[in-house]
């Protein structure tokens, strides 16, 4: 792996940004993908942008029966292989932070796939707490 | 294979029980493309390319007329064993049929016998249901026509079927698929619900997968992350103070 | 006893020739499939009864002996008596004493049941001079109906086993594959490609495992000459598959023999017993260091397992649908190894070809089909049975020189060979030679040889649809244009029957068969339509005469004919007592009456009248 | 009527314990028991670790099985080509009009069950009816009922 995406807890303000970036980037058909990260509130105003770890051991590549989810040696991240899926939601199941998602409008199951390298949230953070950055 | 090269070339060519997760097959034939050779002296022979390996110096053909007339005689032939079908009536359309010109079968009931469910069912190394009978009278099915006893219910076979035709249901907390019932597991939190029971058992017993982790949703899985994440934060924060 | 040299198997052969005795008295019975249909196991065992009680002189019980299928089949059950070859026909249990106290103890002959010629009535006492017999030339039957099949030694005593014993110690296994290629043998379960390239092939390729398999799925309705080998004469089949895994270098083997052939597989079973108890088969085979073992694998029933990846899967325990061949089976077969796969027939040629040279069987046949062909002759053709032809004799000779004509000295309408993949042949093209190239540029094919002839009262819609429907039945269901394809064809086929198509129902119906022909995964999808398409290009007036007069010239269909009594009626009462719907009523001596509405037109009461007094219309 | 399963022991005594053997297996069985009880069935999945839903396609790909107990009397009637031309149809409707029972069926009293096989390979005797392992060559329709209710 040669990058690393971080998240930066305290610059986040929960404008929601990330969440219209990703499901626009993610858009197929004119129609908006599922966002892939969350700004989610642990207190009054104070939030966590929510995604995928691209865990070392992953739980959802172990999970799934049809071996459709690899990582991406050069971005890092854990891709669904879409022809390979086949939608049964053991890694929806089994994600232990709830990053792999279903999306309804495109009938899909997705998750972040840090964009091939230049992750949309990132480019349009206005306070900076998305990093994604070289090793 | 040489249908992946077609693929990839942007030529779009119907294939109905072909799926990556799988192993090819060739049971339903859309994919036949006309190959030859400059040696051959204008020779051509038909192969479905899901199954024909990419060779240097093959000349393939794609849309011939014999290979039109191929998908439309296929299509027309589904049409008439299946024709309540929706992706094959689209498919037919595309190919300018909209009538079969066989005769209908009245007891259609929307397979086209593309052994998709059963070869997933396979690789999922539960072989729950099979192809039962043979020629006209084949269907698929649980042993006995029955409901299948090493079903664990995790929809692969519904979801990769291009025709829609297994029925199954989610409701109250219970699914059902292939006559079975099988309780899904509810979230401790939120009671949402997302597999089976008996596909989570599988995959912590398979795949080494902590029982803890199918306990609750990812939506509340998330929100633990976040209030997790948050403790930490506020700790850190305090601690600063 | 076991046999582990080469020597000690030439010294064998000549005691077995000396215990058998070509000069000695010898009793055969027939007990091929249709001697045995008559009979004949209970006159075998009479036999026996007989010859131990009377303890003639110089005639043991062994002198009894059964025999595979001796051939003329339509006049079993048979008996012949050696060494003079006196031919005894439809023999029945009752003139068993008779045969022995008179031919076999004085050497006279019991008249009635001589051979009588079927236009002179001119009776013939040596079956060799039989036109039935003597017309054929014998090579992979050679010893089919002259030998126990039980009885290694007579094998031995015939030359059995030489032929191996020649390839294990001066020939090369890439000489034995020139031989065979040289030969110009090809494969005689239909597809006729050549052995020797096959074998050729196989040995090539790199891999620590081969298998020899032989194909004794007979599934072609209307043949059964594999049948006849494997019980008849099974140690060819093995001594054949033997030579070719010695040519390729393969360990074992396996012979696929269909369910309805119980009793191939108990001889076949024996021989494999016998041969491996000789050191003819199994570890170091005649003491040369070779080993080479044979399993029999039973087939399930179903007649797609006669293609050959269907074939390796079953031998293998699956389900027998077959896989798109694109690498095909001699490179990758039978758990992925390398496998040749030859039938029957083509085994039982082998160790001929090795005994009397390539170029002696290259004699034999045509430039580009050598050597001899079995096929059965069966239908309404007068001496049905089992034969075996030089390749290149046409199809006049076999009928009607061989077959004597046909039954009741009606007219011949068509000769069908190669059974679902083949077509049907009509009388212009009686005098096309039998050859693997002629047969499928006339649209029909070799196949494995079953050949059945057809007379007027044939309908050949009727035949197209019951090879279609044969098909449907016997699709694995796995392709789309196989199994719907032909379900559909079928349909049509059946609608024309019935008198409720139309024209341009034969222009759809060519349409699909040209699909079905390209698009289906194997060749039993592949070739399918053949039975349709060679009806409806010989014999399309027929089908014309059903869609636009909707009339079966055959008057088979029974939805174009209706059956009525006429005047020659005695009033038997044998339709009445055979009419399974009871639409025929009447009493004694008085002309019966058919009710129209109750009548299904079976035709039960044409087959059982003796007076002609049914008519078809 | 209860399979004695016990029987299946020598079965699986004399086959590989293998996946391939599921072939032979089932014909043994069939053999044993003249048709597939679903007992044996599940028990030949668990011994030759085949999954069961194979098992019980290869019981309905191939003919030679039967899931229905047969009747003491196998009629089987060739319907090869040479069988069909010289009236296979006549025999079976015969057949099926006297034992009041269809073509695969078997009758309510397990005596008889007729059969249509693809050519037993007599066929210069055609047409041909197999009343359990007895040949009959030559068979007229008249004569269908007395030779299946003599032998």
């Amino acid at each position: 792996m040669k990058f690393r995406f971080e998240v930066i807890p305290s610059l986040c303000i929960g404008c929601r940004t990330c969440e219209l970036a990703c499901a626009f980037t993610h858009s197929r058909d004119k129609k908006p993908g599922r966002s892939r990260i969350y700004p989610i509130a642990y207190a009054d105003d104070k939030y966590v942008p929510v995604v995928c770890l691209q865990c070392d051991d992953a739980a959802c590549a172990k999970s799934c029966m049809f071996d459709a989810i690899h990582r991406n040696e050069e971005t890092g991240a854990m891709e669904i292989d879409q022809e390979r899926c086949v939608k049964c939601m053991a890694c929806v199941a089994a994600c232990p932070y709830g990053c792999a998602l279903v999306d309804d409008i495109h009938d899909e199951i997705v998750k972040c796939d840090l964009c091939e390298g230049t992750p949309a949230c990132v480019q349009f953070c206005p306070t900076k707490a998305l990093v994604y950055r070289r090793l | 294979m040489l249908l992946a090269v077609i693929r990839r070339q942007g030529i779009d060519i119907p294939a109905l029980c072909h799926h990556e997760a799988i192993e090819p097959t060739g049971n339903c034939r859309l994919c036949t493309v006309e190959i030859t050779r400059e040696n051959w002296g204008g020779w051509k022979k038909y192969v479905t390319s899901c199954l024909y390996p990419v060779e240097e110096g093959l000349i393939v053909n794609t849309h011939s007329e014999p290979v039109m007339q191929i998908r439309r005689t296929i299509l027309d032939l589904q049409l008439a064993n299946c024709p309540n079908a929706e992706l094959i009536q689209e498919l037919a359309a595309e190919y300018g049929i909209h009538e079969t010109s066989y005769e209908k079968q009245p007891e259609g009931d929307n397979c086209i016998m593309c052994y998709a469910c059963t070869r997933i069912c396979e690789v999922l190394g539960c072989s729950a249901i099979s192809p039962v009978n043979r020629g006209h009278d084949k269907v698929i099915s649980g042993p006995f026509g029955e409901a299948p006893p090493d079903c664990i219910g995790c929809l692969a076979c519904a979801q990769i079927c291009p025709t829609d035709v297994i029925p199954w249901s989610d409701k109250d907390g219970v699914r059902t698929i292939w006559d079975k019932k099988f309780d899904l597991v509810a979230c401790k939190k939120c009671g949402k619900t997302i597999i089976t029971r008996e596909f989570a058992d599988f995959l912590i017993e398979r795949r080494k997968l902590p029982r803890e982790y199918f306990n609750i949703c990812d939506d509340c899985k998330r929100q633990e992350l976040a209030d997790k994440m948050g403790g930490i934060i506020s700790q850190a924060e305090e601690a600063a103070l | 006893m076991r046999i582990d040299s080469i020597d000690k198997l030439n010294r064998w052969r000549e005691e077995c020739r000396d215990n058998l005795g070509a000069h000695k008295k010898k009793i055969m019975v027939c007990l091929g499939p249709g001697c045995l249909a008559g009979g004949s196991d209970e006159i075998l065992e009479e036999f026996i009864k007989v010859v131990s009680d009377r303890k003639i002189k110089g005639v043991s019980v062994e002198a009894v002996k059964k025999t595979g299928c001796h051939g003329l089949c339509a006049r079993g059950p048979l008996v012949v008596i050696e060494p003079e070859g006196i031919f005894y026909s439809k023999v029945k249990k009752a003139h068993v004493a008779d045969i022995v106290d008179k031919t076999v103890v004085k050497g006279e002959l019991i008249d009635k049941l001589l051979y009588a010629d079927e236009t002179s009535g001119e009776k013939i006492v040596d079956y060799r001079k039989i036109p039935f017999y003597a017309r054929q030339k014998k090579i992979a039957l050679r010893n089919v109906g002259q030998i126990d099949p039980d009885s290694l030694e007579d094998y031995v005593a015939r030359d059995g086993y030489a032929a191996l014993a020649r390839v294990l110690t001066g020939m090369k296994p890439q000489e034995v594959i020139d031989a065979v290629t040289a030969s110009g043998l090809r494969g005689r379960g239909g597809g006729g490609f050549p052995a020797g390239r096959k074998w050729a092939t196989c040995a090539k390729i790199d891999s620590d495992v081969r298998y020899v398999l032989c194909n004794g799925d007979e599934g072609d309705p209307g043949a059964f000459m594999d049948r006849c080998i494997m019980e008849g004469d099974p140690h060819t089949v093995l001594e054949g598959m033997i030579i070719c895994a010695y040519a390729v270098g393969s360990g074992q083997g396996y012979i696929y023999v269909r369910e309805e052939y119980p009793l191939a597989v108990i001889n076949l079973q024996k021989a494999i017993e016998a041969a491996r108890e000789c050191g003819l088969l199994g570890e170091n085979i005649l003491g040369t260091g070779f080993s080479f073992d044979i399993g029999i694998s039973r087939g399930g029933g179903a007649f797609v397992c006669g293609e050959s990846s269907a074939l390796m899967k079953s031998v293998a325990g699956e389900i027998g649908e077959p896989r798109a061949k694109y690498i095909r089976s001699v490179v990758r077969g039978l758990h992925d190894k390398p496998t040749v796969l030859n039938n029957v027939e083509s085994y039982a040629n082998v160790p001929v070809i090795i005994d009397r040279g390539a170029e002696w069987f290259a004699s034999i046949g045509t430039e580009k089909s050598t050597g001899t062909k079995a096929f059965s002759l069966a239908g309404k053709v007068n001496n049905t049975g089992l034969i075996e032809v030089p390749m290149g004799i046409t199809l006049r000779e076999i009928i009607y020189d061989i077959g004597g004509g046909i039954q009741g000295g009606r007219e011949f309408k068509a000769v069908q060979t190669g059974g679902p993949s083949g077509g049907c042949l009509p009388a212009e093209k009686l005098d096309l030679s039998v050859d693997f190239d002629t047969l499928t540029e006339a649209g029909s094919m070799m196949g494995s040889g079953g050949m059945i002839v057809m007379d007027d009262r044939t309908c050949m819609v009727d035949v197209a649809r019951y090879f279609l429907k044969f098909l449907v039945d016997e699709s694995c269901g796995k392709c789309v244009p196989c199994r719907e394809g032909l379900f559909q064809l079928h349909r049509m086929c059946e609608r024309i029957c019935e008198g409720r198509a139309e024209e341009k129902d034969l222009a759809i119906m060519r349409d699909l068969s040209e699909v079905i022909h390209r698009a289906s995964l194997c060749g039993l999808g592949q070739s399918g339509p053949n039975p349709f398409l060679s009806t409806v290009m010989y014999f399309e007036d027929e089908y014309l005469a059903h869609i636009r007069d909707r009339k079966c010239p055959g008057k088979v269909c029974r939805e174009l004919i209706t059956y009525d009594i006429n005047d020659k009626c005695t009033g038997c009462l044998a339709c009445i007592s055979v009419c399974p719907v009871d639409a025929i009523t009447g009493e004694k001596k008085k002309k019966h009456v058919l009710n129209q509405d109750l009548c299904t037109k079976c035709g039960s009461c044409y087959a059982v009248c003796t007076y002609d007094a049914i008519d078809i219309e | 009527m209860v399979p004695d399963l016990s029987k299946l022991e020598n079965i699986f005594e004399s086959n590989p314990k293998e996946p391939g053997s599921l072939i032979a297996v089932l014909q043994d069985i069939q053999k044993e028991f003249r048709y597939l009880p679903v007992a044996a069935l599940k028990e030949t999945a668990r011994i030759l670790r085949v999954p069961l839903s194979t098992v019980y396609s290869a019981s309905t790909f191939y003919k030679a099985f039967s899931l229905t107990p047969r009747g003491e009397k196998v009629i089987r009637v060739c319907k090869g080509t040479a069988c069909h031309i010289k009236g296979a149809d006549l025999i079976l409707e015969q057949l099926e009009s006297g034992l009041g029972i269809k073509a695969g069926e078997t009758t309510p009293d397990l005596k008889y069950t007729i059969e249509v096989v693809n050519c037993v390979g007599a066929c210069a005797m055609a047409p041909v009816m197999i009343v359990n392992d007895k040949y009959h060559g030559n068979v007229r329709c008249d004569r269908v009922l007395r030779l299946v209710k003599k032998d």
